[in-house]
């Protein structure tokens, strides 16, 4: 994977600035969550793939550009930032992501079409009896002539309703049998979907699955155990979602602070007020060091360093605590106005808590840390780079 | 220091029996299904339950005898209150009961309280508050909504224009008491009177206002040149501050809603036995767990003071110190964000689907996750509004720094 | 138990109130944790007597008022308020405690003693290897002609190096007998007291017992296992200490109230500043809140209620937060000055500190009520007024 | 965003080992135990330390060559800051070479670089601090002591009359560096002077002030009319604030401590390992374990913004922004204090004895629970105050909203 340069970071990150500050805001998320039926712009979508940014992750041979999840966080930041409705993470990181991770060669030429816009994804991995937990799949893919037959049901998950391609993780065989990915038509026969927006207005599916016939070519890669993949799968998703959060985060924070030098109370402007002053330095706080913790984990992520998944983790705490607070206090301190629909503030609050929760939120991560702890000798815990020096 | 709290009165346990017995038995099972799973109720099934409870003669139970109350001790409406709350009963819509009832039977004229009292007892008319207007936020004494006596009629009617804002149920409300200004050149407390306006009056237009849960809970109401006859000002001219102050203090009584708030923990354990975590109940998760505890410790410790403020101001005016009621504001706003922040903490195994759609009556889709699921997250978003409304709790902060540490 | 009345316990309020305001002050306090061996005032102790206060909760026949727990609380509060350094809670709560509850006739002649005030007490029940676990007792008093041999390690406790007579738990006959509590003279011959101030400068001592020889009525009543009975004093100590805090945190919320409403700083009184007056009103709102919580708890140990040792380890987890909470504010607020030995703040600080960790921490009690909950069906969970009715 | 943060420079690691390796070999083990104890080390031990460094030029590595320093990079200074913290080596006295030396080598005469560099840079001079006074506290603008000009010697001297506070070791010092006000007249910050003042000159008293852990670590001291000759005077009359406000972004160089972080970490672990709870150690607590992952979240977090601070800041001016600095400030004093936190609460299974007399030398009394533990509670008590000294958390939230906020 060749890293982009510190220049080509600062390029991809302010074209996608100017695109969404001129094309995106609130008016427009809230009009392509309810006037739309996928809920969200088809047209937006053909424009990313012709700014290349489908392709930013994909290999060249797909017409990618071959760069990393740091260089896909920062164009998820930037959607985070502007409320974009797309199922950029869905498709890019999850579905394209398990593609190019395990498909075979003749599956790989499905990242060609990701990369030109002509195919939505998502990942279906988790199920009404897992919860966040990443080894629970109950879903059979029963062995069928030279396919597969799948039963079992999903969890919703953001995307699901318009994805062309949806990846499934079912046990191959039988419920002992080892966890494969399938690569499944949104359409095909026997797929029953069950739509719905999620609290954040972004629209995606539950999705039962009742014999549905699959080609062998329909398994992702071998029939190996595939759990330890979809655990890095879904780190990659993990440090997507803190990367939208972040953008998601500072832009709540932002306009938390216009609204209150603008509002008056008492005769002043709401941010002459001390206690209002200090809660907008935490929110600052907690973005800017926030934004540090997700850019250390994208580093470790892409150069592959040892306890790299640990760094996720830590990451994941890390966001969904400032998340939390800062959602909270963008609607807590605009009073009345940020409990409306029509200021953004709340849009803020939902989609932090979104993806506050999405795989697996911060006291769930917090327990990942203390079973490798557990584990670890005393002065080995800390990854980053000081002390593993 | 340790004897403000007394114990309480067996005798009363009849009574909380009683009530119990009421929820239990008035309570219908098709009411019961929309109130366990969050749904929203229409003005009829509010009418059914607020009525009967009226018919009873609980629904002023707290009021005066000789307003038509029962005369209740602070005890007997804090476990109504509890017991109600618990039940999960529906809404004590507080509008007309608790707030402009004992306004209109302590200030009002012998025609005003003839005219109003028996509907508000009985709950056939239903009103709304017109006190926030845009721009003032928790600085009431800004608002600028005016009432102007009019000198064609000899000042027979106030003409009012104006606007107000954050008006719940608005657009159910057959009378609006209302907050206008009727001295624009006194000190902004000093200007303000007390109003009932009739809702049906010409040129009131009540616009609603969708807030983050997707719900219409709350309006804007403007005022455009509306006639309000002499008569509905509330005692004297330029006074309404006073009523207001008085009116603010009892919305503050049960202001912690101890009731809802073992409802919600009740709901929270379901919650989590209901839902899975690696083949397994969230229940049985040492991380919620501990937030259980921890929250029971904060129900156990608000309980305790509420219990305290009653024990230290029995023998004291009727009402409890604005003080104290700011304290529990400040806490049972919070405990009640963070006992459905847990749920929906847990509810987030399910992909924080949020099917708003299928809390409206007669919705028969496909419900995800446990039953109770939209309904909880429905609450968690309407009640984020519960730390910002009736004095946020920057301002209820700014109360006890001055009236308790004298700051 | 004859409940005081209400009037009774606001006389006795009123009364240790004056008196600890006229003799005791934090320079006090310091004088007698440094200038006497002991750690505290002979001559108080001798007032104490002669008010009736060491008498207040043992019976009538030893000379004391029979009162409750609550009684014992209002006076542990006011000296909590004023920093007292006797040992009144090792002695009243825990020694006279376990005496009250398990002697025999015989021994219950001890009371008098204390009540006289030619009684100091300390129970040491916790060892090196136990930390706050109330059921791990590896010290043993082996069988020895009619009487015992005590050996084992005791952990330091605050007023063990002056009591006269100390309440050891050992395990009776050998590793897997059952706990008993036993008498020994603080100056019987092989127990080694090593001596120190605790944090708070309050003085203590950890124990050595190597083959204490004792008669058969050094054991309280007789051999059953008091483990539970133990458990039982040690929840009496916590709210005990919970009482003592409480007045503790009041003092420390009013002295610095006090100092900010003088120092000044940018020309204004530092009282002025919004932040600091929130930090204020949370101190405030968390003393009344944990008085209340206190209260409650007393409430239901004093009337036996069902679930009293809940309402007990709930008390204390409020109590722990807002000691720590309120004494690290106290010195915060202070500024530099907060940080010295000259001004109370310090000692409001480390007293608070030391109040936290007795008989158990917050968590320590949080665990307590995990285990409870567990095992408790949902809706039974709350043992307070209301959701007991 | 996201582009801060660089990768490290891998060549950097060789000159990590060699700091290891330096602390290994030149810290004794009678040091390092007293160390390890977190005993109090006397004046000569740090003297052994501090002047190792110095001959090593490593005293003042992060000083340019121009001045007599190895001109380090930003990394070399935090790695070498980072590795002293690890090993735990004795603290870096800052008052000389970080604070003092860095003003006299940029705004110094020739004189004054020739009389004091030196000393600075082998620690054969100790210096100490003269900002704070009484009653200034964080508004150190307000300070008082005065400066005056002699007139019966021409002017050669100053006369300065005055109080400090929070001197930390005064009483080890041969010099103060002191802010004085030459102008009483100006406006607050305009008539401050920044003078070098000899703690042997007559006039001077230092008196000790005991802390809350029983030890003696800063002072007040008094100037009785002190004669100060005029060439120690620091660049112009009345511009000291501007030297001091230099002075003081470089006291924030480093305020993260991310290396005595790690230690604290570590020791941690050990005190849970070693400490029992009913027959097991703590490690196994599930609420130690994870109050450690928490922490160590946190650092990680810190450790994250430390090295963003770094990347923004290579390419501009050494200094660091004072509102990265106020945000490095808060989160590591909070974070300091939350793990000596963690440390107390477990250490205090052993009933929170203080042997403050231990940390004496020579004492040789029995210890009560871990050997560290003394230490690690004197620490605690201690670092109390990291909120507070060089600008309180308030004070550094009050930075960020009037620099980063415009407020």
């Amino acid at each position: 994977m060749t890293a982009f340069s510190t220049e080509e970071r600062q390029l991809l990150s302010e074209s996608a600035e100017a695109w969404f500050a001129d094309r995106y805001g609130p008016e427009h998320s809230k009009k392509l969550s309810r006037d739309t039926e996928d809920g969200f712009g088809r047209e937006e979508w053909k424009t990313y793939a012709e700014m290349g940014w489908l392709g930013l992750a994909l290999p060249e041979a797909a017409g990618g550009s071959d760069g990393g999840l740091t260089e896909l966080s920062i164009l998820l930041a930037t959607a985070g930032k502007h409320l974009a409705m797309e199922p950029l993470l869905p498709t890019l990181v999850l579905g394209a992501g398990a593609v190019a991770q395990l498909g075979t060669p003749a599956q790989q030429e499905i990242l060609g079409k990701v990369a030109e816009g002509a195919c939505l994804m998502a990942l279906l991995h988790a199920e009404p009896a897992s919860g966040f937990a990443r080894d629970h799949v109950e879903a059979i893919a029963a062995r069928s002539g030279d396919g597969f037959k799948l039963d079992g049901a999903k969890t919703f998950a953001i995307g699901a309703h318009a994805a062309d391609l949806l990846v499934v993780s079912a046990r191959i065989g039988d419920a002992s049998g080892p966890v494969g990915l399938f690569l499944v038509p949104g359409k095909a026969e026997g797929v029953s979907l069950n739509v719905s927006p999620a609290m954040d207005g972004r629209k995606g599916a539950a999705a039962t699955f009742s014999g549905v016939s699959l080609g062998a070519d329909a398994l992702l890669g071998g029939e190996e155990d595939r759990l330890a993949a979809i655990d890095a799968l879904l780190d990659r998703g993990t440090l997507a979602a803190c990367a939208e959060a972040v953008g998601a985060m500072h832009a709540a924070a932002a306009t938390t602070l216009d609204y209150l030098k603008q509002r008056k109370q008492f005769g002043r402007a709401l941010s002459e007020f001390q206690v209002i002053q200090h809660r907008l330095v935490d929110m600052n706080i907690l973005c800017e060091e926030t934004r540090a913790a997700v850019h250390a984990a994208l580093t470790a992520v892409d150069e592959a360093r040892p306890g790299a998944a640990l760094a996720v983790a830590r990451a994941k705490v890390q966001c969904a605590r400032a998340s939390r607070f800062i959602g909270g206090q963008a609607v807590q301190l605009h009073g009345g106005m940020g409990m409306t629909d029509e200021l953004s503030a709340s849009h803020f609050y939902k989609r932090l808590s979104v993806l506050e929760a999405q795989f697996g939120d911060g006291e769930w991560h917090l327990r990942r840390l203390i079973a490798a702890g557990a584990q670890a000798p005393a002065s080995a815990a800390s990854t980053t780079g000081m002390a593993a020096g | 220091m340790f004897i403000n709290a007394l114990a309480r009165d067996p005798s009363l346990e009849s009574f909380r029996q009683e009530v119990r017995d009421f929820c239990a038995a008035r309570i219908g099972p098709e009411l019961r299904k929309k109130l366990d799973l969050g749904q929203h109720l229409t003005k009829e099934e509010y009418d059914g339950w607020l009525q009967a409870l009226g018919e009873k003669g609980w629904l002023g139970g707290n009021w005066p005898r000789e307003a038509g109350g029962q005369g209740w001790s602070a005890e007997e409406a804090a476990i109504f209150r509890e017991e109600t709350g618990r039940a999960g009963a529906p809404w004590l819509v507080p509008f007309g009961v608790t707030m402009v009832g004992p306004v209109i039977y302590t200030f009002g004229t012998p025609e005003q309280k003839a005219q109003h009292l028996p509907g508000i007892l009985k709950n056939t008319t239903w009103w709304c508050q017109g006190y926030s207007e845009p721009g003032s936020g928790s600085d009431l004494a800004s608002l600028r909504t005016r009432a102007v006596k009019g000198v064609d009629d000899d000042g027979a009617h106030y003409r009012v224009t104006g606007q107000k804002i954050w008006t719940t149920l608005a657009h159910w409300a057959d009378w609006c008491f209302c907050l206008v200004r009727t001295d624009p050149e006194a000190k902004p407390q000093k200007g303000i009177s007390f109003l009932l306006i009739d809702m049906k009056s010409p040129g009131i237009t009540v616009r609603p206002i969708i807030t983050l849960d997707m719900g219409h809970h709350v309006n804007e109401v403007f005022f455009d040149d509306v006639r309000v006859p002499a008569e509905n000002l509330i005692g004297e001219e330029n006074k309404g501050w006073d009523y207001a102050k008085f009116l603010l203090a009892n919305e503050r009584v049960g202001v912690a809603e101890l009731g809802s708030m073992v409802r919600y923990l009740d709901q929270l354990k379901g919650v989590l036995a209901k839902t899975m975590e690696g083949g397994k109940p969230l229940s049985e998760s040492p991380e919620f767990q501990r937030r259980v505890a921890e929250l029971e410790v904060q129900f156990a410790t608000l309980e305790a003071l509420v219990a305290d403020q009653h024990a230290a101001h029995q023998s004291a005016a009727d009402q409890p110190s604005l003080i104290g009621a700011a304290a529990l504001k400040i806490r049972g706003s919070e405990l009640q964000q963070a006992i459905l922040q847990a749920m929906t903490d847990a509810l987030a195994r399910h992909g924080l689907a949020y099917q708003a759609d299928a809390l409206m009556a007669g919705w028969n889709g496909e419900l995800m996750g446990p039953a109770e699921m939209a309904g909880i997250l429905a609450e968690h978003l309407h009640r984020r509004a519960a730390t910002i409304y009736g004095g946020s709790s920057e301002i209820q902060r700014n109360i006890i720094a001055k009236g308790a540490l004298g700051l």
